[in-house]
Formats: C-alpha cells, structure tokens, sequence
C-alpha cells in the first residue's frame, strides 16, 4: 500500500492536526484507521459502512465543510479501489488550513459504496467522474451516468490499470 | 438620475478612446522583436537562458547523432526522429541527426534541455504554416538553415497610450 | 463489473425533447454548444419554458483528453508539457501545485530567487486569465469594446511572460527545483513599467463597464448565490470570495513566499453576477501589487536545482494546491517510487464550478445565462482535463 | 419606390441563387435546421409559452389609443382651448389604467 | 499538382473528350453558348474569387485551448478584421471559414463534422494547433483523434502549440493564395 | 465552367479584353437589331418638350452642350429620383459609408485598425483606400455564396422576407425629404405612413423567424415581437409634440416650422426617447436581443445565408439611414443650415442652385452624425434584458413622452411657438 511509511511527521508542530486526529479517534474509536498525519494533511481509511456518519461528522462538528477533491485509485494488486476524499474547511478557522483526507477501500470487482451527496452536494460531477473513470457505483446518485467519455465509449473505465491506451501496452 | 450619468460617463470614456493611439502590430510589415536568439540551455549550469521558442536550429558540427532529444521526445510529442545524414562528420559515427515534425512539436524546449553538446537550439522563426502535413516535416539539413526572421518592433508606452514602434 | 449505462439517458444526440410530456407543456430543449457563441467547447442543455429555464444540464466533456491516464505514463519533468495545457491562460497557475507536489515527494530544494519569479509568473498569469475572463465576459454581454480593451492590454502582461519564458502562453516554465531560465536583465524594469501601465488601464473599465447601468441591469441581483450554498456546492475562488467567504489559499496555506508579501484577500457579501465579475477586477491590483513587491524583494542567486535526468519518487502522497486564477487548484500525487507517478489527479476550481452553475441557472432568465455561466469563471478545457 | 425595392432585391436573390456553388450530392444534414452541432431534437415550431403577455394586452389597447392622439395634436393649434380639457381627461384615464397595470406587474413574476 | 490541373491544356483536351455535345451540333447556338460563358463566367469568376479572398468569416466553433490565441488574433494586437476575418458571427450559415482550434476528442468529433456539413459552399478549413494536426501532445490518449484530416479536409494547416497569433495570419495568407489559385466553382 | 489557370493581373486584364471583344460581337449582332426594332414600335420619351431620340443621343456624344438644359428636367424626373438620388442609390450608397464608418469607428474605439488590407494584392491603390473594397469583396462573397434553405421550412415566406425587409427599407426612404422640393412622395400624412412602414419590420422579423423552423430563430422572433410591443407607443408619442408644435404630419412641413428653432431644443425628452426607440427599432446593440448571439446563436438571423443574409443586412443599414434621416427630419431641422457652397452649374446651365447643394449638405452630415453617435452607443454598451427593456419602455419611456406632450401643449399654451410664431 501507498500510505504506509508516513506516518512518522515530525510531532512538535501538528498540535492542530493532532487535535483532529484526537476528536476522530474518540468519535469513532477503531472503526477508523489513521493512516497519515502530515502537516496540513491527515488522512483516515473509513470503511464504507460508516462512511456517512463519519461525514456528517467532520462536516457538522469539525467544519470540513467543503469538497476540494474526490479521486479513485485502482491497485490491482491488492484487488482495491480507494475513494479518496480531500475535504477542506472555510467556516472553521483552526482547521481552514488543514485538508481532511479519508478513503474509502472497495473491493476491485465489486465496487459500490454509499454517495455523499447528502452531506456534500458538490460532490456529484465528482462522484459521477469518478464512477466513469473507475466504475465505482455510488448508491443513490442520482444521475450516475456518462459524463467526460464519448456517450459511445464501450471500453473498460480508463483509468483503471489494465486499460492501456494505444502502443502503451507495457 | 445616477444611470444617465453612468451612461454618459461610459459614452465618454469609449469617445475618450477614439483619441488614443492603436495598439495594432501590423504583422506582415512589421514584426516583434524578442528577447535574445531564441531559448538556449546550458548543459553546465544546468539553467536555460532566456529566450523565445520558435523553430530549432542544429549545428551539425556539434550533433553527436546521441539521441537524447529524441528520447526527451518521446514522452511529449514523439516529434523527433533519428534520421541517416549524407554527409560524414567525425563526431557523429552513426550519421543520424534529429529530424522534427512541427506537425507534432509543442515547443516546449525540452529537447534543447535534454541536448548536451550545444547543439540544439531554438530559434525566434514561427511562421511555419504549410498546406500540406509534409510540409511541416523539417529535415536536419533544413533545420540547420538560421532562420532570415529579423524583428524590430515593440511595445512603447507613453502618454498617447500603449503602440508598437521600432 | 455493473458498468451497464441505461443509453436512454446518455446526454447526447437525440434523447431530450422527444418526450411527449415536455411537448405538451410548451417546453423547449435547447442545446446550447458545442458550437454556439455563448458556450465554448461545452454544452448546457437548457430546458426553457417561455424565458425562464426550467432545467439546466451540464454536459462537458468535448474536451476530455485523458490527462490522468497519460501522466501514468511519463515521468515527472515530461508530463510539465501537456498538464500546463488543460489551462494554457494560465498555465502557470495549473503547474504550479503539480511543481510543489513533485518537489514534496521527490524532496527537491528550491533556490529562493527561483520562488520570487515563481511569483511572479504567477500573479502575472492571474491577470493574464482574468482579462481574458473579462473579455469573454463583455462579449458574451454584447460589449464588443470590452473585449478588445482586455485583450489589449493582456498582451503587455504576455509580453513580459514572454520575455521571462519564452512562449506566448503554454510556457512550461516552472519545473521540479525551480524555473528553467533566469528571467533576463532587463526583465524587471519592463516590468515595473508595463505592471504600472497596466494599473492605470484598469481604471478605465470602470466607467464603460462596471459603472455602466446596462452592464448592472443585467448583473445585478441576478444568480445570487448564497454564501451556505457556496460552500457546500463546493464553489471556490472569486466565486467563492463574491459569496463573502474570506479564503484564498494564498493566505490560508501559504506556498513559495506568499507568506512574505502583503496583499489583501477580497471579498464582497453580495453573490451575484455583479460580484464575481467585480471581485477579480478588484484582485488584479493586488496581482499587480503582489508582482511589484516580489520585484522589488527579488534576490539573486541561482533559479534551478541540477537534477538528474530522471527524478524518482518516494514511496507515498501528496496533496498540494495553491490559488489559480480561477480558484484553488489541487493536485494528488500518488508515487510507488518509479520516476513516474502511479496517479495524477487533478482537482480543478473549473469542475468545481459546475453544480454551482446548474444551482443558479435553475430559475434563471434565458438572457441571464451568459453572465450566470461565465461569471463562474468556468474554462471548460480545463473542467474536462 | 416599392416597386424599385422589388427590381433591386430580387435579381440579387436570383443571381445568388444562379452562380452560388452547389454539391452534385444532396447531403441531408446540411438542411436540417441548425442546432450548435447537435442532430437537432424536437420541432422547431412548439407551443410555447407566451410571457410577458400582459404587455402584448396593454399593447393591443395603447397602441390604438395613441394613433387617436395624433388626430388631436395636428388640430390642437386650430382648436379653442376648452377642447383640451377632454383630452386631458382621456389622457389622465390612460395614465391612471398603464399606472395599475404597472403596478400589477411589480407584483407578479412572470410578467 | 495544382498547377497542372488547372493549366489551359487540360482543359481543352477536356472539351474534346466530352462528346456530350457534339462539336457540329449547331455553329451559332455552340459558339454563343461558349461565349457568354467566357464572357460572363470568367471575370465574374475572378471577381467573385476575389470576394472571397478577402471576405473569410470563421465560424464560432472552439474544439480546444488554441481558441485562446484565435482570441488573441482578433484582439486589437493583431487584429484580423484587417483581413476581413470578422469572428462576430453566430450561426454557421454565415461563415465560410472553419478554424479547428486545436483538440479533437472523439467526442466532438461527430459534431465538428456535423457543423462543417452544415456550413454553406464554399467552405474552407484551417488546421490550428498541433493538436488538430496531427494529435500532438495527446498521440496516446485514449479519447483524442490523431489529426481532423480523417473527419474534414483540411486547406491549410498552422502548427503550433498554440500557433502564434501570426502564424495563424500567416495561414491565413496562405489560404487566401490558395483560393486565389483554385477554380470558381 | 471555365477554369482558371493562375489570378495574375495580366490574366485579369486579359480576360476583360476578351469580355469586351465579345460583348462588341454581341451588341452588334443581337443587340443593336433588337434596339431599332423597338425604336420602331415605341415612341421616345420627351423631356422638357425635347424629343429623347436616338439622333440627339449620338450628338450628345460629339457635343455634350446639347444635353446640358436636359439635365435638370432629368434630375427632376420620377424615376431619376426614385432609381437614383433621394431614392435608391443614394441611400443604398449611404448605408455602405454606415457600414464601413461602422467598421473603422468601432475599431479606433477599441485601439485597432478594422478592415485594412481588403484587395491589396491585385489593387495598388487598395491601400490607400483604408480598406474600404472590403465592403465590395464582402458584396461578392455573398453574391458567390451558397443559400440554404433548411428542410421544413415555408420556403416562399423564407425567400420573401428579405425581399419584404429591402422593399420596406426603401419604402421609407421614399418619404423622406432631403432638400426643399427633393422627397419622392411628398404625401400630407408622411409621418403615419413612416409609422406604419416601421411597424412592418418586426412583422417581417416574427414570419421570416417562424418559417424557418429552428429553434432560436424562433425565439428571436417572438423577442422580436416583445422588443416591438416595448418600444412602439414611446415612439408614437415621442413625436406627438412635434405634430402639435408644427401642426402637421407631413415631414416636409415638420422641417419647414423648423426655420426659427430646431425641435430638439424645445422637446429634448423627446428626441432621447426617439433616439432610444429608434435604436431598438434597429436591433442594435444595446437593443439587439433578437439576435443575440451569446443566448440564441443568431437570432432569427441563425438560418439566413449568403445574399438573403446580405440583402438583410443591406435592409438594416438602409434603414439606420432612414431612421438618422428621421431623426434629423424631426428633431435636427431636416435640411435647415446656413447657404454656403456655391451652386453647380454644367455650360453655364444651373443644374443645382445654391440653396440645393448645401441643403443636401447640410442634411447628409446632421444624419451621419447622428449615425455616428448611434455608431458609439453600440461601441460602449453591452446588451439589455427583454424584460428589463420592457419594464423601461412601459414605465419610464411613456412617462417621458407623456411629460414631453405636456410641455409641447405648454409652450404652445404659452405663446412661446407655434406655427404661427
């Protein structure tokens, strides 16, 4: 995996990025895995069953108010798609400067999770790009449908691994 | 009240504007003048040295037929390709020099970066449009031709407004 | 896999419109681009009834060129070509988180003089897009002249660009360590000179476009976006700033030597169209500002760290964003210790904008979708990557 | 003069017609009606919603009442004062009626 | 190649292998008919060629980011009203001129080949951008066409990535020649 | 069809030798034959009791001074005036100079040079010209243009509308005088007749809009439709004061009570709400929304190409002239100025007296300048709403007129002026 080794920042500066780190961990207890803690950037593995609460959460009572970004990763070796997503904060003032990072890890073959929509309304062309380009199937998005592809496309979603582009077959 | 004078102040301003110079470069008479010989690199310092990215310049006495720009290439536009040279020179075994397709080349002087020789360089030459893609196809013999391209004409400031004069 | 797409209600050629239940009513579909004055490479099917839209659907895509995929397969200087070009007005603005994530993982110093011009190219790039923004925006109103007064003094801004980089507009300029060139010797007082010029044009679209009370009737009050809205649509940059929401990556993370320089962040509380067309006027004097202080502040010292041929990455992430012209701009770098990236993405402000868009065109009046859709400072090429 | 409009109009339409150039192959799309690009989807003519149709009544109204005005304003020089009193009447009528008519319409959306 | 098409020569060894009309088929009537065509025809030939040299108005259509420098060249700086090239019309059935500004993706593709269809004769394409000739930087994406020439002719191609508002001058310099030198149709 | 080898100058010139030599051949054969013929059967035509015969045409050749007493009966004759001075080609003339100062204008106005270079490959002089062939090559372009008519369209109303524009254009030109006695129908209710013309275009707009069956034509024509309703009873009433000061509606008599004050002094609400209306009348900008281009492609315009889309656009200009023209007519004391320019005479025969020449003078430069500042309106100002331009047309532009009539009937009331002042 990609976020192993990172977790050793330096540990005098992060007071704020501890704090957040703190209230999860009191929150949510083992339901959730830090996997990072770097200055500016924490990010959290969810899994995908408490995924809502754990957004409700960081938006009402920690601020993170607003998506910046959604991004899948396909490892194929693992057999796992992360959902990651980068939410920031405006209202908050301690942690406006720090980006909440947490990922949701779906099974390669069977990737379905619930949409955040709910919680964050900018996250639907997010979502939907990432469903095109990954085939994550979000639960409950309501126009989960070609976005950015050619409304002929009939390939495997282009950013996964094993679909290469012509005379990149390595 | 307050829209007429906002709209008589906006009648004014565009009138104002009939009296300011034109700030029109008349390209096919008159052409700008740029910054240097065109973008260079220093494989030693290893910095550039400022300058516009138009059409490259080869040295064929200095092309060792390496094919680093080729390779720098091959990642961006795959505009260069290797090709066989007539002509025999000491430091060049192979006789192959870079060939660029400016059908495909997006001018980002990475090629010139990658060269280590002094051999590559970019020239301040734009005018390439061609009727035909072949047209766009520069062998090494023609891309060491230095270009006739001598521009005079820059922007000057002065009261009258912003105009482009020699 | 569960990719089966119900081609029913694929946004394409010839679905919508065709419903007898929209007919009945007095509906009207209209596809608004790709080829269509007011849209650029992009299309909004808009569903009319009478004046008023009913329903506005995005569809982007025209410009999709597969950015991601393509950074999987190039190393980290090679991809600085083609990831400027999603957003070739201001392609410094798009590099430059690429450039620090690159720099975090690969841990590349960089010399100080090099963040000064880095500061520079930017802010200059900033005002380069906001006046081609701006153009867009009057033309899009009918105001020819407010076009060509933008383009016209973009061209000094591009002049230096040009001068510093050596392109026009994709300059490729900032790379992992530095920038590629030093700015020449006589950069800074033409600097000085077109920057102060330029200060004085922007006066003048005052009178003939801010102040303007047919510019204001058609902007004012209209597309009013709520400050809660912005936030939780995920709006950013001068749209997010016109809600009244203070946040500007610039200040609230500071990158290269922002930190050093004194600039204000602005603000308006109003949200409508009026307010984001009048927030980036308002930002190009701190741009020109910012860009005077830097040239002041500049020292002198080499501008590129020597690397290798092929810089490798360390095992790991980064998330790395700074204030673009049109917003916060982020990238997540995914590195497995190849010299190239396992994934790029780009989180662009343009594809942020795009629920926002179709939240205020829902409800609006025909007439007010070019100053609805273009104040979002939406650039399509860049939303589709 | 009209009948001029017609000889100098209408050759230009026939000569246009007579030299532009024209494919051998009839291309089907090239006469659908023009849609930015799309295959386009609907009919051009639908029913549609008149808005703004309080304005075409008020129109319908006004637009008769002001052409009568005309008759008075040539005369009024040759007129005695008295008759205008009438007429200011009838004006103050109509300013009354578009005042209301107005004011409804601050008040409704779709108007 | 041109030349030799259009030269005189292959004209007139065209009119003897026509055989539609024969040449004895009626002296008066056959020569008057070829004169007013060489009366009328050729000059109004010429003059209406002329017309069109100067006269290229580009449809609004914007495939990429090379829209940005078209921008710019009908920007007072470079300016190519001083041509005629006005970019003020709407609709496509007023314009005569394509510029493909830069990317094809394969999903615009269908659609540029639409609005080209749709445009009135005579019509004529410039390539602008490496993309829009040959793929340029995307020659391994998986949704961009490599170069228009399988969707629409081209006339005259201005490389570049974007060109330069003068070498989009200059293309269009060359294509005014082009015209020039091309048969009125 | 003819080939042609290479566009060289010598090949230019060659050709219209060639063309000369025939047409010598043609007129010899064909042409004069047919001309005795009809010379037989129709009698030549008489002007000031001069028989115009074909042996007074050949000595006119030889000895211009015959034909110089006929030229002032000519110039005085109907189809003269219609066909060519007041009439067609003088207004078509006008509306080309509008196009071309439109150009220039709005290019100095935004710091470039407009159409420069047009022909200056074939022409040495085209240079000098500052670019005015560009209008020619625009012309022929046009002329050499393909016109579709989109599939499911009415096709005689979509062929007739930009006839109808043309006709209507010209209709209005008609009645307009531009120097005493120079009108070409000098009718006693010239300004209902203008009213009604004017009516006539939008009518036009809405049936050439709905026979093209595409969507945004169709929406531009019922904005059409909206842009009339909006600005037609201002511009009835913006002229009502003018009818009570002069006591008349025909326009001849409107300019001649002109002679002491120029209306635009007396009523100056009037003649801004005229000038506003007359702009959307126009649809320019900023009152082009039946053809806006960045919400509705082209408007009603969208389907039009070549030269249904020239004629339209020669209607439009034609009637920017007649408009400025009215303007003047109305407001600016119509041909009123100071006598200066001396009077043209040909062998010491008066063709134009003095008080002619600069009454045509003075009137052509009062309606290019108000041209001109309509010219600079568009330059400075962006487009308004339909609805916007609706509320403003029934609130403050009738309440405008209606103050306007107040203080017509006032000054009238008042003694200040009248028509027997």
């Amino acid at each position: 995996m990609s976020q192993q080794g990172q977790g050793q920042a330096s540990t005098d500066q992060l007071t704020v990025e501890k704090e957040i780190v703190d209230r999860v961990i009191a929150r949510f207890g083992d339901k959730v895995k830090l996997a990072y803690v770097k200055p500016r950037r924490i990010r959290f593995n969810v899994s995908k069953d408490i995924i809502l609460e754990f957004a409700r959460y960081a938006r009402d009572e920690l601020g993170f108010d607003h998506p910046i970004s959604v991004a899948g990763v396909d490892y194929p070796k693992n057999k796992l798609i992360d959902v990651v997503y980068h939410i920031g904060s405006c209202t908050n003032d301690k942690f406006r400067s720090s980006v909440l990072v947490f990922a949701v890890q779906l099974d390669r073959d069977d990737p379905v999770m619930p949409t955040l929509i709910p919680i964050y309304r900018g996250v639907e062309y997010h979502e939907r790009e990432t469903f095109e380009m990954l085939g994550v199937i979000f639960d409950g998005h309501p126009r989960l449908e070609r976005l950015l592809l050619p409304e002929d496309w009939a390939d495997i979603p282009p950013l996964r691994k094993d679909f290469h582009t012509k005379g990149r077959e390595e | 009240m307050g829209s007429v004078s906002g709209m008589l102040r906006a009648l004014a301003s565009g009138s104002k504007h009939l009296a300011v110079k034109r700030f029109t470069l008349r390209y096919p008479e008159q052409k700008l003048k740029f910054v240097g010989d065109g973008y260079q690199f220093d494989p030693k310092e290893g910095v550039g040295i400022a300058g516009y990215r138009g059409r490259h310049i080869l040295y064929h006495d200095k092309c060792t037929g390496c094919q680093l720009c080729s390779i720098a290439c091959e990642g961006i536009a795959e505009a260069i390709s290797m090709v066989k040279v007539d002509k025999q020179y000491k430091q060049n075994k192979k006789g192959i020099m870079p060939q660029i397709d400016y059908g495909k080349c997006v001018f980002c002087g990475l090629c010139v970066d990658a060269c280590p020789f002094y051999a590559l360089f970019m020239t301040d030459d734009y005018e390439l449009a061609a009727y035909t893609k072949e047209h766009l196809i520069y062998t090494p013999d023609q891309l060491a031709v230095k270009p006739k391209y001598q521009g005079t004409y820059e922007i000057k400031i002065d009261e009258l407004g912003a105009y482009h004069d020699e | 896999m569960g990719l089966e797409i119900d081609r029913e209600r694929i946004p394409g050629f010839d679905v919508e419109g065709k419903d007898a239940d929209g007919m009945d009513k007095g509906i009207l579909t209209l596809s608004v681009g790709p080829q269509h004055p007011g849209s650029g490479h992009f299309r909004l099917i808009v569903k009319v009834d009478g004046d008023i839209i009913v329903e506005a659907l995005p569809d982007p895509g025209y410009v999709h060129r597969g950015e991601e995929k393509m950074c999987e397969y190039r190393n980290y200087i090679q991809n600085i070509p083609h990831l400027e070009r999603p957003m070739i007005a201001d392609s410094c603005g798009i590099l430059y988180p690429y450039v620090l994530a690159v720099e975090e993982i690969c841990n590349i110093p960089v010399p100080e003089r090099a963040k000064y011009i880095r500061v520079i190219m930017a802010e200059l790039n900033r005002c380069i897009f906001e006046l081609y923004w701006l153009g867009i925006y009057g033309i899009f109103l009918g105001h020819s002249t407010m076009f060509m007064w933008p383009m016209a003094d973009r061209e000094l801004l591009i002049d230096l660009a040009e001068m510093a980089s050596g392109a026009r507009v994709t300059h490729a300029y900032f790379v992992p360590g530095g920038v590629r060139n030093d700015v020449p010797d006589a950069f800074p007082e033409k600097a000085k000179r077109h920057l102060l010029y330029f200060r004085n044009r922007l006066k003048e679209y005052k009178d003939i476009f801010y102040d303007n009370p047919l510019f204001q009737a058609r902007t004012v009050g209209v597309g009013i976006l709520r400050r809660e809205d912005a936030i939780n649509l995920g709006a950013t940059g001068p749209v997010l700033r016109a809600s009244g929401v203070e946040h500007d990556i610039r200040k609230v993370e500071p990158y290269d030597v922002y930190d050093e320089l004194d600039f204000k962040v602005i603000t308006m509380n109003e949200g409508d169209s009026f307010a984001r067309a009048y927030v980036p006027w308002l930002e190009m004097y701190e741009s020109v500002e910012i860009a005077l202080q830097a040239l002041e502040r500049m020292p002198s010292g080499p501008v590129r760290t020597k690397l290798g041929p092929n810089p490798k990455g360390a095992v790991g992430e980064v998330f790395k964003r700074v204030e673009a012209a049109r917003g916060e701009l982020a990238y997540y770098l995914v590195s497995d210790g190849n010299p190239k990236p396992y994934r790029v993405k780009l989180s662009v402000p343009s594809f942020r904008e795009i629920p926002v868009m179709a939240h205020l065109l829902k409800g609006a009046k025909l007439a007010d979708m070019p100053s609805i859709y273009w104040s979002m400072n939406y650039w399509p090429v860049e939303a589709d990557r | 003069m009209l009948l001029f409009g017609v000889v100098a109009s209408v050759p230009a339409l026939i000569v246009a017609k007579m030299i532009a150039p024209r494919r051998r192959f009839f291309n089907p799309v090239k006469f659908m009606p023009m849609e930015c690009g799309q295959v386009p989807s609907g009919e051009g003519r639908t029913r549609f919603m008149m808005q703004y149709y309080s304005y075409v009544l008020m129109f319908v109204v006004f637009d008769v009442m002001t052409i009568f005005l005309y008759a008075w304003g040539v005369s009024l020089f040759g007129l005695p004062r008295a008759v205008t009193l009438p007429i200011i009447i009838f004006l103050a009528i109509l300013g009354a009626a578009l005042a209301y008519a107005m004011y409804l319409s601050a008040r409704r959306d779709i108007w | 190649m041109l030349r030799e098409l259009l030269s005189p020569k292959r004209e007139s060894s065209r009119g003897a292998l026509d055989g539609e009309r024969p040449a004895n088929f009626n002296i008066l009537v056959g020569k008057l008919s070829e004169v007013l065509v060489k009366a009328i025809d050729k000059p109004l030939g010429y003059a209406i060629n002329w017309g069109r040299l100067w006269s290229l108005w580009p449809v609004h259509l914007e495939t990429a980011c090379c829209s940005l420098e078209f921008g710019a060249a009908s920007g007072p700086r470079y300016d190519v009203e001083r041509f005629g090239i006005i970019e003020a019309f709407g609709s496509l059935r007023q314009c005569d001129l394509m510029v493909i500004q830069g990317t094809v993706t394969r999903k615009m593709a269908p659609r540029v080949r639409m609005i080209y269809d749709q445009m009135p004769e005579p019509k004529y394409v410039i390539a602008m951008g490496a993309c829009a000739i040959t793929g340029g930087l995307y020659f391994d994406s998986y949704n961009v066409l490599p170069g228009i020439d399988g969707v629409i002719p081209v006339d005259v191609y201005v490389p570049g990535c974007p060109p330069r508002p003068e070498t989009l001058i200059q293309g269009c310099i060359l294509l005014q020649e082009k015209i020039k030198r091309t048969r009125f149709r | 069809m003819s080939t042609v080898s290479e566009f060289t100058f010598s090949n230019f010139v060659k050709s219209v030798l060639w063309l000369l030599f025939w047409i010598l051949i043609i007129v010899s054969l064909i042409a004069l034959p047919i001309i005795f013929i009809v010379l037989f059967y129709v009698p030549p035509p008489v002007i000031n009791g001069v028989e115009i015969n074909p042996y007074l045409l050949l000595t006119m050749l030889t000895n211009p001074q015959v034909g110089a007493p006929l030229i002032r009966p000519t110039l005085e004759s109907l189809f003269f005036r219609i066909a060519v001075f007041p009439g067609f080609t003088f207004a078509a003339l006008f509306a080309t100079v509008l196009i071309f100062a439109e150009r220039k204008t709005l290019a100095k106005m935004q710091l470039r040079v407009g159409p420069y270079h047009a022909g200056r490959e074939a022409f040495w002089w085209a240079n000098s010209l500052g670019g005015f062939l560009q209008l020619i090559a625009d012309l022929l372009k046009l002329l050499g243009k393909e016109i579709i008519v989109p599939s499911g369209a009415d096709k005689p109303i979509f062929w007739a509308a930009p006839a109808v524009l043309v006709i209507a254009a010209a209709g209005l030109i008609a009645l307009i005088p531009v120097a005493p006695g120079w009108v070409i129908a000098d009718i006693d209710v010239s300004l209902l007749a203008v009213f009604a013309l004017l009516g006539f275009f939008p009518l036009t707009v809405l049936l050439a809009s709905y026979a093209s069956n595409s969507k945004y034509p169709f929406i531009g024509g019922l904005r059409a439709l909206y842009q009339l309703i909006s600005y037609e009873i201002p511009l009835i009433l913006a002229v009502l004061p003018i009818v009570i000061l002069a006591s008349t509606l025909s326009l001849t008599g409107i300019v001649e009570a002109q002679y002491s004050y120029w209306f635009i002094l007396l009523v100056p609400i009037g003649a801004f709400v005229f000038f506003v209306t007359a702009l959307a009348e126009l649809e320019r900008i900023p009152f082009d929304l039946p053809e806006a281009e960045s919400e509705i492609v082209a408007g009603w315009l969208t389907e039009y190409s070549g030269m249904a889309y020239g004629l339209i656009q020669l209607a439009n200009y034609i009637k920017m002239y007649a408009l400025s023209a009215l303007f003047t007519t109305l407001f600016l004391g119509g041909w009123i100025g100071p006598e200066f320019l001396p009077s043209i005479e040909v062998f010491n025969v008066q063709v134009l007296s003095s008080g002619e020449v600069s009454s045509i003078f003075w009137f052509t430069i009062k309606t290019f300048g108000v041209a001109l500042f309509m010219i600079i309106v568009r330059g400075t100002n962006p487009r308004v709403k339909i609805d916007v331009l609706l509320r403003v047309g029934w609130s403050k532009l009738i309440a405008l007129s209606f103050i306007n009539v107040f203080i017509a009937v006032a000054l009238l009331y008042l003694g200040v002026v009248g028509v027997g002042h």
